[in-house]
């Protein structure tokens, strides 16, 4: 084992540590709070991520543009190989500790308003701080195995947070289908890893970089880990547990279904890129594009506000593996970075509206599904804030120009256009695609603004509405404002900013082309947007995300519980059958249970003749009592034995 | 052929035929004359094979006692029963096929063995009696004991399995 | 007394159980008393003799007394002796039986019906577990192993439930087919020993080491390995492996000789189902670490795919089955076989790794079974019904025991975090490693086998989505009064356990310590005895 | 007349190794003239008997530390050897204990002096069948044995006891009738009736006829160990009789039988031809008796109809022994004799005892274990050396009969053996079910049973002694 | 002297007639009588095998004892089957099943 020396000074790795740990200590203490001071948690809980975000600040403005921290302890040897933990924090790392801590933050900030009426709110705020850590375990870790430690817990906590609301029984099967689904994914991963052990024998991210060449391994290695990227981000065929989770508090659908746990696969895809052999990235942009092009369709005729984002989320998430699989993830870190704050803002505007509007139903106990916009409309007027936020956020991800989505978005067509080629091929279709999605997310953009903002106030008119509290406002106003281009570039149409530069390494491809087609076809887009804004799609097969989930269940879930009623089945009949049957055991049991019922049914013997089968009633049944036939059997076997002796 | 030779083989065939019908009679009475039949016939075989002793014994004990307690016996219980003498077959074709293959393997298998003498010296008829004399006392005398005991015991045995009839009846 | 650590750790509950006979059958509370101070003596013990034990590879705190000399004239002396010792791999699982007997104490507490008997035999019991985790001696092995049965057979069998004769008769079945199989392979093989420890003398001895050591074989014995006997299609070696193979893996239970275990344990009192699972079905894979696979390292390598293959099929039926269940125990029960099947696994692909993960995961089931069986228990105390379809919505009256059961579930499908995962990640990486190493296992097996990591978690998230979530209505005629939060000793007993799940999940070098050297010498022995064995026939 | 002379002092001698016995025939004079003389007193006979039995226990043992080398005795009638000696060492512990199981119910046993006529009877026929040398002592000393055992088991005198007396009386007559045509057939064949050395035997020894004569000779000694296929009266004969008796049957006969054909089989086997081996023929016998044995008890009800299953499945496990034709072998045979004879002992006093109670089916033990625990411990601890369990002789016993057949496995490679060996051991799995059957009833049925046993009972102190036994051997 | 074998005839002729009698008669005494011929049949081997070895008289003693112990088998039958007869009322053993499995 190389022992791999630390290049930065103690501070940074106690600050990194804290950044790290605050979040567990947060789990912690919310759980021992009792229920009377449950009020407190909040406030606690808030107070340590906001240190755990100063605290990773600090390492990032330690790390950005340095050298890499690496710590690494000893966890345990088998034979002759040592299992280590360690952090290796990089440039790539350090965005995703401010990401992730600084969106922790605003979710735990917001969801002190949104979720004080709650009851359990010290298990929400302590699986959040559990998430987080979590969630900064997958960032920071410096091997494979660690990775998938935290993968698998971020998978738990989210189970956790999905199905907080215990007594909903779709949230329940929400998260058990969200678990289960990325549990299959995982499996890859694991295979993966197996793949990875039984070739290098390490998991060490470093040590594994340092084998240049490309090794056939790699490619089955690299597409099995794919398989955990594929449960954990929703990538086609395993995406349809996405809008399900929505049935988590909304808060909760920010931070881990839009910002960080989903997005972590695509954190994976860069971290471990150099693994990838070049047909392993065609796989991973086919599914990319499949994944990007089915979420955009399906946002486009949800109703539920909830799934429009997050169908929503499953494309752009599409977009970003698609970026990874051109070569280019410091596009789909831009775009993640990018996407994480305007998306987060999206959820948590939807979700403040959703509470502004339980809130007003519950003084009036008027009952309708708030999520639905088809039942909303007009808003613009009572919840003026949310929509400036929503128009704010909705732009970027609609890619208008001047917003950060337009740069990101940017990048990622760049990256494509670039990796095409000249000559025409399938590679084309992936451009087409991207831009194809890029077209729709505007189409969607405009259509839940118009209808939740604009228009006439259907079943609202009567409520009285208002807006939410200032801790919900606050993290509103922050990530609208971070949705602005100036966050990640100075140049509005050049995506190669602080952010873009300190991640890229390789060449650097600029077109001033790609803004121009990018910024005509976004404002093409908005014309057909407003063109069709009242026109809504009806199509079934798009509304239940191409009819997945009932091929699953035909192919996957029916089979299996056949399956388990027919093992079922084999063992009671079959097994038990066999191994009863087999030379006596059959006689025996049947006697015994025989025996045990005439004992119970206070004996009768009529059952015996009947169960006089067998080796005991055969050896038993020269037994009548005659002695002439026994004396007969004697002599008959007496012969038997003297004709056998003889020949 | 001689007249030893004729009486040899006329009482074999009295006893091999008397056994025979032994087996079709069905009444109990003429089987133990068949048997008394029979045994003497065999008594006069052992005359002939040199056992002249054996030969007055067998009349003696087994014509003369046995055969008389079992007829006695036969009596006794027709008696006590009512029943007629008639008896009854059962398992006929299993008790024959036993019977005859044992039958087939035992000659098939005598026939082909070949007997051959162990000493060479004569019989000495005259002797035979006082050998059998010297004999029962000197290397016999242990069965020869034992052999009153076994009468002693079943004499005993017999009196109490006969006298626990007259102590239930009583 | 450093000599005589484990003989202590034997005989105290004995001697208890002999006092225990003098004791008026009404005083139940000394009985409760008398079997929870053998149990903390027996901690006490335990914690001296992990004060005196260096890991290091060999066998320790070893003792040896001659037991039955019997002269047999021509066919030479018979030996058998009183043989103790712990190494990295019986060490474990000894702590883990001190700790789970200790708890099961706990949790018999609320027996009531002829405690005097249930407490004695719960001694014999503990006991017999002891001796046979600690016997290095093949017949003192056999006895204590076959003592076993008897105190199982009657805890089932007279504090069972509704079905109890049959599951006690079945379970008694089943095991001594087993021990008669290995019964015959102990005879064959004790034929075939010779000590070496007295030169020139044919001494018949039942000494597991003399055994592993192909040198001890006499020549043109039954299992003599330079000329082996062939009885139809194999040598008698590989029929004498397979004797002891199945032997152990009735006890594992490996499918499909399993049915056995679902019964005995939806009938068996909540503390003998934590025993039985905690402890019983280790001995299975103990068994095949400590005597199938060193002596017959040749045949062990022939079977290897075997065993494997038999490993992913119990991996994967268990886990089908688990599916179908309507019974929570059952559901239990055919996860246990679930995760015994990762033991065969582990075991079948004599990689360090493998082995170790092994060892480790009999720990870790053995804790984590224990709180899920208890769990099981605390339900079935409060409302006699285990049917999972008869609740709904526990969540949200019994908190806690919720807070528990979701701890429980998780640790057992696996999450990393607790004990489980390290033994699992363990298992798959040497079973994986396996072809590229000693080529004995395909990859395709541990690639099967993540299947069963899938179907654990459907099956765990589905028992908690319909039995803990969801709104609250109960059926089947059960008193919603009925049910209540735990208690204290219920927390008592789960807490420990659940946090010595997370202890070994989070910190595995102390346990690995102690198992590494143990795994790495075993693994080295097998292959090359095994590999120079097959080379000259 | 010089020779004879000879001859006489021969005998003369002899009778000094002859104590035993001679004490056995005079004791039973001896106790049909008390049997007349004091026909009330049924404490004297008893003691009597037991004074006779302990006598001759007592010399037996006196001869066996004075005289070490095998003995021809009566010109060549019988022989005193150190395997003779030691099954007579068991037949008499063996009838000692019978004679105190008795004693528990000599007021109800009529005609007590008759009956232990006939017990010392079989015992006197016992002890000459092991020492036999002769076919004519083999013939006569068998036929004691019969004949009195015939008489015993019509000593319930109950319609049953006559029923079981004439089915054994009809089966053993024709069984002997069958081993003395073969008898006489070895007789013709050999010109000798020492069958310990049949003197032109190498030149016969394989003809068929040899091989037809040998086996029905061997037909009587299987049925004297009720052993298969000739087993069918054993049942119905253990029905019938007084327990004791029973007790008395499945161990002095059995032990003389066992004993006789060992002896007899050795020299078969050592005189005919190699390409024959009678091993064979043992572990057939050995197989069947014991899947008859086994796998018939499974049905049973009654206990004595168990026990005399059990018996038969014993005749198995004891032959096994006998079919390693090894030296060890039938050392281990002999070591698994005396722990047969212990823990059958064990179980039958406690059978008796109950059996008085009135409890005559496996059923009606429900219950009576929990109330009576002691008895049914050691009840328990006999069954489970019947079934060969550890940490009971029982087990020892079985282990060292398959190792010798295991060793003769490695030596003659014949695979009857194998298979003998793996039936034997499975069949002792099937034997766990029958005879734990009444231990399981007894502690877990519950019952309505009111019995109360004292602790300190004869029974129990007996008992005592023989567990002490049974376990004893287990930890040499 | 007369061929061997065909006293050994005789003799298995009478054995196996005995063995016919005592399987297919349904009479006690009739089996007693099938009984004897079978011991008869012994006794003739017995006697008739002496002649090849006259020297001693083995044989001849052999078949004296036989004839005793008979005679007491016949006795001790006998008052069996009469005691049999005073408590089942039956000669036929067919008929006396109180003891059977």
């Amino acid at each position: 084992m190389v022992e791999v020396q630390s290049h930065q000074s103690t501070t940074v790795e106690l600050f990194l540590l804290v950044a790290l740990l605050l979040p567990l200590l947060s789990f912690f203490i919310s759980f021992s709070i009792s229920e009377k001071y449950s009020w407190v948690v909040p406030f606690i809980t808030t107070l340590l991520l906001l240190t755990s975000v100063v605290s990773s600040v600090y390492v990032f403005f330690s790390v950005w543009k340095h050298e890499p921290v690496v710590v690494q302890l000893h966890w345990f040897t088998i034979g002759n190989f040592k299992f280590n933990v360690g952090i290796l924090v990089n440039n790539l790392s350090a965005i995703m500790l401010i990401v992730v801590t600084g969106i922790s933050f605003l979710v735990h900030l917001y969801s002190s308003g949104y979720m004080a009426a709650d009851t359990s709110i010290r298990r929400y705020f302590a699986m959040l701080g559990f998430f987080t850590f979590s969630m900064l375990g997958i960032v920071v870790a410096d091997n494979l195995l660690l990775i998938f430690i935290f993968w698998e817990l971020v998978g738990f906590s989210s189970y956790m947070l999905i199905g907080h609301w215990k007594e909903k029984i779709e949230a329940s099967a929400a998260a058990s289908k969200a678990f289960l689904i990325n549990r299959i994914g995982d499996a890859g991963f694991l295979i993966g890893l197996m793949i990875v052990w039984a070739n290098q024998s390490s998991f060490n991210l470093i040590e594994l970089t340092n084998t240049t060449e490309i090794l056939s391994w790699q490619t089955s290695a690299s597409l099995c880990i794919f398989c955990g990227v594929i449960g954990k981000s929703a990538q086609f065929p395993l995406l349809n547990w996405l809008p399900d989770a929505m049935e988590g508090p909304t808060p909760v659908s920010a931070l881990i279904h839009a910002a960080t746990m989903v997005a972590a696969g695509v954190f994976l895809l860069a971290r471990i890129h150099f693994m990838f052999t070049p047909p392993a990235l065609d796989v991973v942009i086919i599914v990319g594009g499949i994944t990007a092009f089915m979420g955009a369709l399906g946002a486009l005729v949800q109703h539920d506000i909830k799934k429009i984002l997050a169908y929503s989320t499953t494309s752009q998430l599409g977009l970003m593996v698609m970026a990874v699989g051109v070569g280019a993830p410091e596009a789909a870190i831009l775009h993640l970075f990018t996407h994480a704050f305007f998306k987060a803002g999206l959820f948590l505007a939807a979700g403040s509206i959703i509470h502004s509007l339980h809130q007003a139903q519950h003084k009036t106990h008027d009952h309708f599904d708030v999520q639905d916009v088809r039942n909303l409309g007009g808003l613009r007027k009572k919840l003026p804030f949310t929509f400036i936020i929503f128009i704010l956020c909705g732009s970027a991800l609609a890619g208008l120009p001047f917003f950060t989505g337009f740069l990101s978005k940017d990048a990622i067509l760049t990256a494509i256009q670039q990796w095409i080629g000249s000559e025409f091929s399938w590679k084309w279709f992936m451009l087409a695609i991207a831009f194809i999605v890029s077209f729709i997310t505007v189409l969607y953009t405009l259509r839940m603004i118009w209808s939740v903002f604009m228009g006439e106030e259907k079943r609202t008119s009567t409520l009285p509405i208002a807006e939410p509290p200032l801790v919900m406002r606050i993290p509103l106003a922050i990530l609208g404002f971070a949705s602005l281009w100036f966050v990640v570039c100075s140049n509005p149409f050049d995506y190669s900013g602080w952010l873009y530069s300190g991640l890229h390494a390789g060449k650097y491809f600029h077109s001033s082309f790609m803004p121009i087609v990018s910024a005509v076809w976004v404002v093409l887009a908005l014309v057909v947007g407003y063109i069709l804004r009242k026109k809504s799609i009806q199509s079934s097969l798009l509304l239940h995300n191409f009819y997945l989930d009932r091929i699953y269940n035909a192919l996957m879930v029916k089979p299996t519980l056949h399956l388990t009623s027919f093992t079922n089945y084999l063992d009671k009949k079959w097994i038990d059958g066999f191994i009863h049957s087999t030379v006596y055991t059959q006689v025996i049991l049947a006697h015994f249970t025989n025996w045990f019922d005439r004992v119970i049914i206070d004996g009768s013997v009529d059952g015996v003749a009947g169960l006089a089968k067998g080796v005991g009633s055969v050896t038993r049944s020269f037994q009548n009592g005659k002695i002439q036939l026994y004396l007969f059997w004697a002599i008959f076997s007496i012969i038997i034995f003297l004709i056998w002796l003889i020949i | 052929m001689t007249l030893l030779n004729f009486i040899f083989y006329f009482l074999e065939a009295v006893a091999a035929v008397s056994a025979i019908s032994m087996i079709f009679i069905r009444n109990v009475f003429y089987g133990a004359l068949l048997v008394v039949t029979c045994l003497l016939a065999l008594a006069g075989i052992y005359v002939l094979a040199f056992a002249e002793f054996i030969a007055v014994t067998q009349i003696l004990i087994y014509a003369g006692g046995i055969l008389v307690v079992i007829i006695f016996g036969i009596m006794l219980t027709s008696k006590i029963s009512g029943k007629p003498l008639v008896v009854q077959h059962s398992n006929v074709i299993a008790g024959v096929l036993a019977g005859v293959t044992f039958l087939g393997l035992l000659i098939y298998f005598i026939a082909a063995q070949k007997f051959n003498p162990f000493s060479t010296t004569k019989f000495a008829p005259e002797k035979s009696i006082q050998n059998f004399g010297t004999g029962l006392m000197s290397d016999f005398i242990l069965p020869f004991e034992i052999a009153g005991i076994v009468l002693l015991v079943a004499l005993i045995g017999a009196a109490v399995m006969a006298s626990s009839i007259k102590s239930k009846n009583n | 007394m450093q000599q005589y650590l484990i003989s202590l750790l034997i005989f105290t509950p004995l001697v208890a159980a002999l006092i225990g006979i003098f004791i008026p059958a009404k005083s139940i509370p000394y009985f409760k008393a008398l079997t929870l101070l053998v149990n903390i003596l027996q901690l006490l013990f335990l914690i001296l003799i992990f004060s005196h034990y260096e890991s290091n590879g060999t066998i320790q705190l070893v003792e040896k007394q001659s037991w039955i000399t019997i002269n047999m004239g021509e066919l030479g002396t018979l030996k058998a002796e009183y043989f103790v010792g712990l190494d990295g791999l019986n060490l474990p699982l000894v702590a883990l039986s001190v700790v789970v007997l200790l708890i099961t104490t706990l949790s018999s507490w609320t027996i009531n019906k002829n405690v005097k008997g249930y407490f004695l035999l719960l001694l014999l019991l503990n006991a017999s577990i002891i001796g046979s985790f600690t016997a290095l001696d093949f017949l003192l092995f056999y006895l204590f192993f076959e003592f076993m049965l008897l105190p199982m057979f009657f805890l089932i069998a007279i504090w069972g439930g509704a079905r109890k004769e049959y599951a006690s008769i079945k379970f008694f079945l089943y095991t001594l087919v087993g021990s008669i199989f290995i019964l015959i392979a102990m005879i064959g093989l004790y034929l075939s020993v010779n000590d070496p420890s007295t030169p020139g003398q044919l001494v018949h001895s039942f000494n597991m080491l003399n055994m592993a050591e192909s040198s001890n074989f006499i020549s043109n014995t039954i299992l003599d390995p330079q000329h082996s006997w062939k009885i139809g299609p194999f040598p008698a070696r590989y029929w004498a492996f397979l004797l002891l193979f199945f032997g152990f893996a009735i006890k594992l239970p490996m499918v499909p000789l399993h049915t056995w275990l679902p019964d005995a344990h939806v009938e068996a009192p909540t503390p003998i189902s934590v025993i039985l699972a905690a402890l019983l079905l280790k001995i299975g894979g103990y068994g095949l670490l400590r005597i199938a696979y060193p002596i017959f390292p040749d045949a062990a390598m022939h079977f290897s795919w075997f065993v494997g293959l038999m490993g992913v099929i119990s991996i994967i039926y268990g886990g089908l089955n688990a599916l179908a269940c309507k019974d929570l125990k059952r559901l239990i029960a055919y996860s246990s076989i679930s995760h015994m099947g990762f033991v065969l696994l582990g075991i079948a692909s004599l990689t360090t790794e493998g082995i170790a993960g092994s060892v480790y995961q009999m720990v870790s089931h053995g804790i984590i079974s224990a709180m899920l069986f208890l769990i099981a228990g605390v339900l079935y105390d409060r409302t006699h019904d285990r049917t999972i379809g008869n609740y709904s919505g526990l969540s949200t009256k019994m908190q806690s025991y919720t807070a528990v059961v979701v701890v429980a579930f998780f640790a057992s499908m696996g999450l990393p975090g607790f004990s489980g995962f390290i033994a699992e990640i363990l298992i798959f990486l040497g079973a994986f490693k396996s072809n590229s190493v000693n080529g004995l296992l395909h990859e395709s097996l541990a690639i099967f086998a993540t299947v069963g990591l899938v179907l654990s978690a459907a099956y765990y998230l589905w028992t908690l989505q319909r039995m803990f979530f969801g709104p609250f209505h109960l059926k089947g005629g059960i008193i919603e009064s009925s049910i209540v939060d735990l208690n204290k000793r219920e927390y008592l007993m789960l807490v420990p356990l659940a946090i010595a799940a997370l202890f070994f999940g989070i910190f595995p070098q102390p346990l690995m310590d102690i198992i590494d050297p143990f795994a790495k010498q075993f693994s080295e022995f097998v292959l090359n005895s095994g590999k120079s064995l097959t080379l000259n026939p | 007349m010089e020779v004879l002379s000879d001859k006489l002092e021969l005998i003369r001698m002899s009778v000094s190794f002859f104590i035993p016995e001679l004490i056995l025939s005079i004791g039973i004079i001896l106790i049909i003239l008390i049997g007349l003389l004091k026909k009330e007193s049924s404490t004297l006979i008893s003691l009597c008997s037991l004074i006779i039995v302990s006598l001759s226990f007592w010399f037996g043992i006196i001869q066996t530390s004075l005289h070490g080398a095998p003995v021809n005795l009566f010109l060549g009638m019988i022989r005193v050897d150190g395997f003779s000696t030691y099954l007579k060492f068991l037949m008499d512990a063996g009838t000692l204990l019978t004679v105190l199981m008795t004693w528990r119910r000599q007021n109800e046993q009529q005609h007590l002096s008759e009956y232990y006529v006939m017990i010392l009877a079989v015992l006197l026929g016992s002890h000459l069948l092991v020492m036999s040398k002769n076919l004519i002592m083999v013939f006569l000393s068998l036929e004691l044995i019969s004949i009195s055992s015939y008489i015993l088991t019509g000593f319930s005198f109950s319609r049953k006891g006559s029923e079981g007396g004439l089915k054994y009386f009809l089966f053993g007559s024709i069984a002997s009738a069958i081993m003395l045509y073969g008898f006489s057939l070895l007789y013709g064949l050999t010109g000798s009736l020492d069958f310990s050395s049949f003197i032109h035997i190498t030149t016969i020894g394989n003809s068929p006829l040899f091989l037809i004569g040998g086996f029905m000779a061997l037909v009587g000694f299987f049925y004297k160990i009720a052993a298969a296929p000739l087993h069918p009266w054993s049942p119905d004969v253990y029905e019938a009789a007084p327990m004791p008796v029973v007790a008395f049957f499945s161990v002095i006969p059995k032990l003389a039988g066992i004993g006789i054909l060992t002896k007899f089989i050795l020299t078969l086997s050592v005189m005919s031809q190699p390409d024959f081996s009678w091993q064979i023929i043992l572990c057939a016998v050995a197989m069947l008796s014991l899947t008859v044995g086994n796998f018939s008890a499974l049905w049973q009800k009654n206990v004595k109809r168990l026990m005399a299953y059990s018996s038969i499945a014993q005749s198995g496990f004891l032959l096994v022994g006998v079919a390693a034709l090894l030296p060890q072998g039938i050392h281990y045979m002999l070591f698994y004799a005396t722990v047969y004879m212990l823990m059958n002992f064990l179980v039958f006093i406690y059978l008796q005892q109950f059996e008085s109670r009135g409890m005559h089916e496996i059923s009606s033990f429900s219950g009576v274990g929990r109330t009576n625990p002691l008895p049914f411990i050691f009840m328990l601890i006999g069954f489970l050396s019947l079934i060969g369990l550890p940490p009971t002789a029982g087990f020892t016993g079985k282990l060292l009969i398959f190792s010798s057949l295991w060793e003769s496995l490695q030596q003659s490679g014949h695979a009857i053996l194998l298979y003998l060996f793996i039936f034997g051991l499975l069949n002792a799995v099937v034997s766990l079910f029958y005879y734990l059957r009444i231990p399981y009833y007894a502690f877990i049925k519950s019952g309505e049973s009111n019995l109360k046993t004292n602790i300190i009972t004869f029974e129990n102190f007996l008992g005592l002694s023989l567990v002490v036994g049974v376990l004893y051997l287990f930890f040499n | 002297m007369f061929p061997l074998q065909h006293f050994l005839y005789l003799s298995a002729l009478l054995f196996s007639i005995g063995l016919i009698i005592i399987i297919t008669k349904r009479n006690a005494i009739m089996i007693l009588l099938g009984i004897e011929l079978m011991l008869n049949a012994s006794n003739l081997n017995l006697v008739a095998f002496n002649q090849l070895n006259p020297s001693t008289l083995d044989g001849q003693f052999f078949s004296l004892f036989v004839i005793i112990v008979a005679v007491c088998e016949a006795a001790v039958g006998l008052s069996l089957v009469l005691r049999v007869y005073h408590e089942h009322k039956t000669s036929i053993p067919d008929e006396l099943n109180n003891l059977k499995d």
